[in-house]
């Protein structure tokens, strides 16, 4: 409880304090080894001064100049063994640099200082920390923090890190209990430790003499094997989903401008990259601002209506007079594409721009240790079946969906009602490129926004569209699902490249069963 | 105007200029490369002879592109890939001309000794006979394009669905070429040519006989090309472009004359890839890429489908744009491209020839 | 319902032959259509069709929008394939077994509703194309014409009075010449039965009444299914009428029997 | 002058029945050395190559600024091989006999390289490549201004083996499956075996060009680390990086877990990501933008106002990196080595070449070695830092000379580090 209130207390006033000053310089100029002895020690102490200088560490506050070390905050330095103030700030500092080994110690120290902080999340977060990351010397600590734990989640991490220090060590009795305990877990980590009771040494006897133990072991085995496999179809799920959703958005401005107009939009790539750029340019608008995470309620109609506006006048000024020429449309839209790309690369460059996540969407859901959602996908994921929804709305509800549908159906019957055919083709386009932007704002969050982007969307795009049956929406979100799953099951099995050619070689064959695609319908059309 | 299809292939004029075409590779080049001093404003470098070798390789494509599309209305999105099949069996042949004057001077291609190969795998079987691997030229696109074809054509697949599942083999052939375990030296492809039936590839007299070879494979297959499309048979294609269930319903077996023309189109390319291959010293996956085959089709359209010698123009045209653009204005280069292509569908729906004709 | 006699198919062995040899047509019929179903999505567009043409005869078929007629067509020359049912080519062949090609070789011309001409052929070359011949590829590569094929060519012409345009491009042609084109390219063929789509539809007067005639002149050597909507042309030169409805036979028989059968005139005067 | 000429050309180039006449140049102004830059500055690989482009023209500015060399001015023919490897080979056989180019500074990537060397080699050409490399070549017309494997990739995990870098047990080997991917894992294979690391610890994975979904790659690699202290060798090609990044970050797999070291992310790459969940993962490199030395401050200083002036895309956050420096060396060089041998002959200059030093941005004075055409280079491992920065946590005690023949491949230890055909000049 000292600590904890010291530790809050630090954050307001920088007390007085003292600290070894041979312990803070080892921290400060020390190698690897010395840093991590000087943590240790800096933990042991238990001192609120040696919290205060750990978290000023992991911040990145740590400098130094001379043979000072110093805690920067902003213009304000003290002296991190005295907290003396120290003015005016020595204009030669350097930072002190840590590397990965010592930021993990440093986490674990944190973790075990967290663990008796009176915020729930701050407990949970360090126990978590602490189950892949805890050694033996923090075995008491966390005895401790468990005794006056009084939250269930944080209680479980935290038995089950002890279950793993315990492993190895104490009676019989308390060793049966720790690997039951494992059996509870959720953690990869934990398989291993098993495996390592059960396995066999070279003499043929067992690593673990108490057979007792290794029955315990097996059980808890079989229970945590079970719980791992299904995480693992969780995730494949999942990320088949997310697949799906990110080659539906990219297919569905086009089937649109394809499916329903019959353009072949080869620059239907190059709308999506405009929907992404522009989703960099209203971001770095928002930068300046205090409501950066909102930038992207901003970027996305932003996109939509960039994307909308070019591909209006492109409609307008080029594919108006295609239309019945649709392999010259494919011709034409690739000038088009080719020029889309160059302009950008004129305009921003030819390196990749760089656009980041809203806060909210860093960072993912924990399924089970080690599935991770993250929430840049689900949000895409649900933003795909946003678009879907309102596209389907629009189109069947809506006026101007009718006439769309009026149009593609029977043109000159169309323009007989007095359906503005010319115009329809317009909104028609400006639609679906317009959803191309939006795909391309989707796009920017996980993937990277530079010239080329579109060029590595507008193949798998058009496979979507034509798998599902041009002209066929529902097609299009089968098609798009499929190839998702498809993609992941035999990525998993194979891997990434033949993954990707068999996927291509399935579809060769598809079309070869059903010529019309996925949705086609059955007509008696004549098609000579 | 008289005559349907048969009668609108070159009039005197074309005739004329085809002359005056083989005059100029087997006369005035030969002679101005090799027989006229390098330092006289007359001579013509290298650079020129593999250059217009070069885009000779591109327009015995284009033709046979424009015999699948502008006759059979088939437009193919992976006629890349039987180019650079057929460059890829030649190219075999001339890695095991280089023997062991590679990187590690051992008789096996470089990255098969790289990646401790002891044997060479099945595929590169007898690729030291110059036969065999002409053989392969012939065979390898020709096969893949007759399978393909029989399966495609008889499920009726046409249009844009074929355009597509043809981008989708060149594309999924791409990704099985970038891997080194294929076989044929993943990403870096071939390179590093050193000899051609013994003879050493980099002379002027080397260079010219390939230059003068493939201005012979044009002429050939410009006048293959005529001969078939000025015969009943290619009559039957143009009919299947325009009207294909009539065709059938007339009683002929569409899929095979579909099949015959696709496959030897695939022939056709895959030889102009072998032709290539020595001439620019490299083949790599990337000549698989479904851009490099929508290149393709731009280079018919550019010049005019359905004429024969409008692919060829365009093919020049395209690509000595693109040579020169690249070092004329190397930044801006492609927006005089893209402009290129809208222009000329906007304005020349029939391609340059269609602009010709029309002056007349 | 229907009234045709098709029980003369189920012959033993001749099921199941695809046949390319002559046509078998010991019975006097040319072609058997039996409990014929097409359906396209739950909408059944043939539903039990019956019906059998006689060698020589010349059948009128109508019936109302949708009640089947092109679907009957489309099934003959191997464009649809029925769900369920029999389609005898005389007696021996099959044509559910068999590709268009195939079919028309056999000796089945199509003419279709829209006139499907080559429209970047000339006159002469559509005739060319279409003309009995050996369709394989390798001899189309190697063939020209002989001088029995060439006359074979001009008098077609003559019959359809294009031969001061053999030369001209056929899309040039007007909306009536094309039909006549087309059916001359029916008649390069040969056919044994000839299937023709509302043949005059777009036809001037004077042009209909000599299409007339020429269908009255091929009968007998042919044998022809017309489908027609104008009943004045159907009257000149029908002997047998079937009227389609809903995907079945609803009547079959005479102009005047046909038109006083109180079905039709409920189908067709309606409700 | 010379565009008309071109337009004359290409006329007769597209009526394909083409009489090359006068195709050979006869320029009258004598007074300046042309200089060839073979930068792809459209398809693919223009994201990486643009930039090496720009700081090739700032080395001519400043060094013509400076009087040139030789008394003459560098006169720089700029050409797009637009990432065609077909037209890599074009346009150098173009700098070479059209233009006449003393020296091409240019390529990226092993097979636009391996494309014009034939040309080179035919030519008696002078290549300066200066992005790290695969190795298993050295051709006397070529200077490898980049890093050898030896000089990257070992370092980097001898490193994460060390203590301090980790003690990694096990190893994911991750690559887009080319040439040099496929090359540098199998080195570092061998030397991992060597090392005493079995099989079943060291699993390698490939994804196709321009793959970017690593949902399946990250889960495994968790997957795989569950088994005992990993690391990532990344050598994923450019564009797939950001892609394969942002999900790391996302899926929270963190530095301290699983570090992930890579060889072909810099500065440059990291521009397109948030890198404030990748703080702490590794890059090896021979430079980093972050070092801190005078002649780096000055270098940067000068190209951050190069940018300015040139208005370059990307100018308001000027970035540098190691190919930048490579390309910068490696022209600075050859200005030495054309000074010692007075005359731009290729062979005397690649004589002139051997035992050039340069003072190099990275700190150290770079040194061209006396026989194998590449640099002695000190080899830097950095973790990225919030800002998109390294931070230099390791380095080399001093320059490491490369070994372009690995020791790990068999075969290589009877290779002489010395090109063939080389003249012998004597003074």
């Amino acid at each position: 409880m000292r600590i904890l209130l010291t530790i809050s207390l630090w954050l307001f006033a920088s007390g007085a304090f003292a600290l070894d000053a041979a312990t803070v310089n080892k921290l400060g100029f020390g190698d690897g080894d010395e840093k991590i002895a000087a943590i240790a020690a800096l933990v042991a102490e238990g001192d609120p001064a040696a919290a205060a200088l750990l978290q000023a560490a992991t911040d990145g506050e740590l400098q130094t100049a001379g043979k000072l070390v110093l805690i920067v905050k902003g213009e304000e330095a003290v002296n991190a063994a005295t907290g003396a103030k120290v003015t005016p700030l020595p204009e030669e500092r350097e930072d002190v640099i840590l590397n990965n080994r010592v930021r993990r110690e440093l986490g674990g120290a944190m973790a075990a200082l967290k663990l008796i902080s009176p915020d729930r999340a701050t407990r949970l977060a360090a126990a978590k920390e602490l189950t892949g990351n805890a050694d033996q010397a923090m075995l008491p600590l966390i005895k401790k923090a468990l005794a006056s734990e009084t939250d269930a989640g944080v209680k479980q991490l935290l038995e089950l890190t002890q279950a793993t220090l315990e492993l190895k060590t104490g009676t019989k009795e308390s060793r049966i209990a720790a690997v039951r305990t494992l059996g509870l877990s959720t953690n990869p980590n934990t398989k291993m430790l098993l495996l390592g009771i059960l396995e066999k040494s070279k003499e043929g006897g067992y690593a673990e003499p108490d057979e007792d133990i290794r029955i315990e072991a097996q059980k808890s085995l079989k229970a945590l094997e079970g719980r791992l496999a299904w995480g693992e179809r969780a995730g494949v799920l999942f990320t088949s989903v997310s697949l799906g959703s990110i080659l539906l958005l990219a297919a569905l401005g086009l089937a649109i401008t394809y499916g329903l107009m019959g353009v072949i939009n080869m620059a239907h790539g190059e709308l999506i990259m405009v929907g992404a750029y522009t989703t960099y340019v209203v971001q770095n608008l928002f930068k300046r601002t205090d409501f950066f995470d909102w930038y992207l309620l901003a970027a996305v109609p932003a996109s939509f209506i960039a994307a909308a506006a070019v591909g209006m006048a492109l409609e307008r000024l080029v594919i108006r007079w295609l239309y019945g020429r649709p392999l010259e449309t494919l011709l034409a839209t690739w000038g088009i594409s080719l020029m889309l790309i160059q302009t950008v690369r004129t305009i921003f460059g030819a390196q990749n721009v760089q656009v980041e996540n809203p806060a909210f969407m860093s960072g993912g859901m924990e399924l089970l240790t080690g599935v991770v959602m993250p929430w840049s996908r689900i949000v895409i994921i649900c933003f795909a079946g946003a678009v879907l929804v309102g596209m389907w709305l629009l189109l069947t509800k809506t006026r101007l969906g009718l006439f769309v549908r009026a149009v593609t159906q029977n043109r000159p019957m169309a323009s007989c009602v007095g359906v503005p055919t010319a115009r329809v083709d317009t909104w028609a386009f400006g639609l679906g490129s317009g959803i191309a932007g939006l795909a391309g704002c989707a796009l920017s969050q996980i993937g990277n926004v530079g010239p080329d982007l579109g060029q590595s969307y507008i193949v798998d795009s058009f496979m979507v569209v034509v798998l599902g049956g041009v002209g066929q929406l529902a097609g299009t979100v089968y098609a798009a699902l499929g190839l998702g799953f498809a993609n992941k099951l035999l990525e998993a099995w194979q891997g990434a490249v033949l993954a990707k050619i068999a996927v291509l070689v399935f579809i060769i064959f598809f079309i070869q069963k059903r010529p019309q695609g996925m949705f086609a319908l059955r007509g008696r059309a004549l098609d000579a | 105007m008289t005559g349907g299809i048969s009668r609108r292939l070159y009039g005197p004029r074309g005739w004329a200029i085809l002359a005056l075409f083989c005059v100029a590779v087997f006369g005035v080049m030969p002679v101005l490369n090799l027989a006229v001093p390098a330092d006289s404003p007359f001579h013509v470098s290298a650079y020129w002879v593999t250059l217009l070798g070069k885009i000779m390789c591109y327009a015995i494509v284009a033709v046979a592109m424009d015999l699948v599309w502008g006759y059979a209305g088939i437009l193919s999105l992976g006629h890349g890939l039987f180019f650079a099949l057929g460059g890829y069996s030649f190219g075999m042949y001339l890695m095991r001309q280089i023997g062991s004057d590679g990187q590690y001077r051992q008789p096996m291609p470089d990255f098969m000794v790289f990646l401790d190969w002891k044997e060479f795998p099945w595929q590169w079987w007898n690729s030291d006979s110059f036969w065999w691997c002409a053989m392969l030229v012939i065979v390898v696109p020709g096969l893949l394009a007759y399978v393909f074809g029989y399966f495609a054509f008889r499920s009726r697949v046409k249009g844009v669905y074929l355009s597509i599942i043809t981008q989708a083999l060149t594309f999924a052939a791409m990704l099985l070429f970038f891997r080194n375990a294929t076989g044929f030296g993943g990403n870096n492809g071939f390179t590093d040519f050193r000899r051609i039936l013994d003879i050493p590839i980099a002379t002027p007299q080397t260079r010219m006989a390939l230059f003068a070879i493939t201005g012979a494979t044009l002429i050939g297959t410009l006048l293959l090309a005529r001969w078939l499309t000025t015969s009943r048979f290619g009559r039957v294609l143009a009919a299947i472009r325009d009207a294909e269930q009539r065709v059938m319903f007339c009683g002929y077996d569409t899929v095979h004359y579909k099949l015959f023309v696709w496959t030897l189109s695939a022939v056709i390319c895959g030889v102009a890839g072998a032709l290539y291959v020595p001439q620019v010293g490299i083949i790599n996956p990337g000549e698989m890429s479904p851009a490099n085959s929508i290149e393709i089709a731009i280079w018919v359209a550019v010049g005019g489908r359905g004429t024969l010698i409008g692919p060829l123009i365009g093919a020049g045209l395209v690509n000595g744009a693109k040579s020169y653009f690249t070092q004329a204005f190397p930044e801006y280069w492609l927006f005089a491209l893209g402009l290129i292509f809208i222009l000329v569908t906007l304005f020349l729906p029939q391609g340059v020839m269609g602009f010709l004709g029309k002056k007349k | 319902m229907s009234i045709s006699a098709t029980t003369a198919t189920g012959e033993g062995g001749s099921l199941g032959r695809v046949a390319r040899e002559g046509l078998d047509s010991t019975h006097g019929v040319v072609l058997y259509m039996e409990d014929i179903s097409v359906s396209f999505d739950g909408f059944k567009a043939l539903n039990k069709l019956s019906l059998s043409i006689d060698i020589g005869e010349l059948r009128c078929v109508i019936g109302p929008n949708g009640a089947g007629k092109t679907t009957m067509m489309d099934v003959i020359t191997g464009k649809t394939r029925p769900d369920e049912g029999t389609v005898y080519f005389g007696q021996t062949i099959d044509l559910t077994r068999l590709s268009e090609a195939q079919i028309s070789t056999a000796g089945i011309g199509r003419k279709f509703q829209k006139p499907t001409i080559f429209e970047h052929h000339s006159v002469f070359e559509n005739l060319e194309l279409s003309m009995k011949a050996d369709k394989r590829v390798r001899k189309t590569l190697f063939s020209s014409l002989s001088s029995a094929q060439k006359d074979s060519i001009a008098e077609t012409l003559k019959t359809i009075r294009l031969n001061d345009s053999a030369d001209r491009v056929a899309g040039l042609l007007s909306h009536g010449q094309k039909q006549w084109l087309e059916i001359g390219m029916l008649l390069m063929q040969e056919p044994r039965l000839l299937l023709l789509d509302e043949p005059v539809a777009g036809m001037s007067d004077d042009e209909t009444e000599r299409t007339g005639e020429l269908f009255l002149s091929l009968a007998g050597k042919h044998s022809l299914v017309v489908v027609e909507h104008d009943m004045a042309f159907v009257e000149k030169i029908a002997r047998k009428i079937t009227v389609l409805h809903e995907g079945g036979v609803l009547a079959e028989g005479s102009m005047s029997e046909v038109q006083n059968d109180p079905k039709v005139i409920e189908v067709y005067l309606g409700r | 002058m010379k565009r008309r000429m071109f337009v004359k050309q290409l006329a007769l180039s597209a009526a394909v029945a083409a009489i090359g006449l006068g195709s050979t140049a006869l320029y009258a102004q004598a007074k300046t050395i042309k200089v060839g830059v073979l930068h792809s500055l459209s398809g693919t690989m223009a994201i990486s190559e643009t930039v090496l482009k720009d700081v090739t023209l700032m080395a001519i500015e400043e060094i013509n600024a400076k009087g040139g060399v030789l008394g003459m001015k560098l006169e720089p023919v700029v050409v797009d091989p637009a990432s065609n490897w077909p037209l890599f080979a074009e346009k150098a056989r173009q700098l070479l006999t059209q233009d006449k180019v003393a020296v091409t500074f240019g390529c990226w990537t092993s097979v636009s390289r391996k494309s014009v060397l034939p040309v080179f080699e035919e030519l008696n050409g002078l290549l300066f490549y200066p992005v790290q490399y695969e190795g298993e070549e050295l051709s006397k017309n070529v200077f490898y201004t980049g890093a050898a494997p030896n000089q990257q990739a070992i370092p980097a995990v001898e490193y994460l083996m060390s203590k301090e870098g980790g003690a990694a047990k096990r190893w994911v080997l991750l690559g887009t499956d080319y040439v040099y991917p496929r090359t540098t894992n199998k080195i570092l294979r061998a030397f991992l075996k060597s090392k005493g690391v079995a099989d079943k610890d060291i699993d390698e994975k490939y994804t196709p060009f321009g793959h970017s979904d690593y949902q399946t790659i990250v889960a495994d690699v968790k997957k795989f680390a569950a088994g005992g202290k990993t690391a990532v060798v990344s050598t994923i090609n450019g564009d797939s990086n950001v892609p394969f990044y942002k999900e790391l970050g996302n899926q929270g797999l963190k530095a301290t877990d699983v570090p992930v070291v890579a060889f072909s992310v810099g500065e440059e790459e990291l521009r397109g990501v948030d890198t404030k969940p990748l703080v702490g993962h590794l890059a090896a490199w021979n430079y980093f933008m972050s070092q801190k030395n005078p002649t780096n401050d000055a270098w940067k200083k000068q190209w951050a106002a190069y940018a300015k002036k040139m208005k370059l895309a990307g100018a308001d956050k000027p970035l540098t990196n190691d190919p930048m420096e490579a390309a910068w060396i490696g022209i600075h060089m050859w200005k030495q080595a054309v000074e010692k041998a007075k005359t731009t002959d290729v062979d005397k200059v690649i004589a002139a070449m051997a035992g050039q030093t340069f003072k190099a941005p990275s700190g150290i004075t770079s040194k061209m070695d006396e026989k194998n055409h590449h640099l002695h280079k000190a080899v830097y491992i950095g973790e990225v830092q919030a800002n998109g920065q390294f931070n230099v946590v390791w380095q080399t005690k001093g320059p490491v000379k490369a070994e372009p023949w690995s020791p790990f491949i068999a075969g290589n230890d009877k290779k002489k580090g010395e090109p063939d055909g080389k003249t012998i000049i004597t003074k």
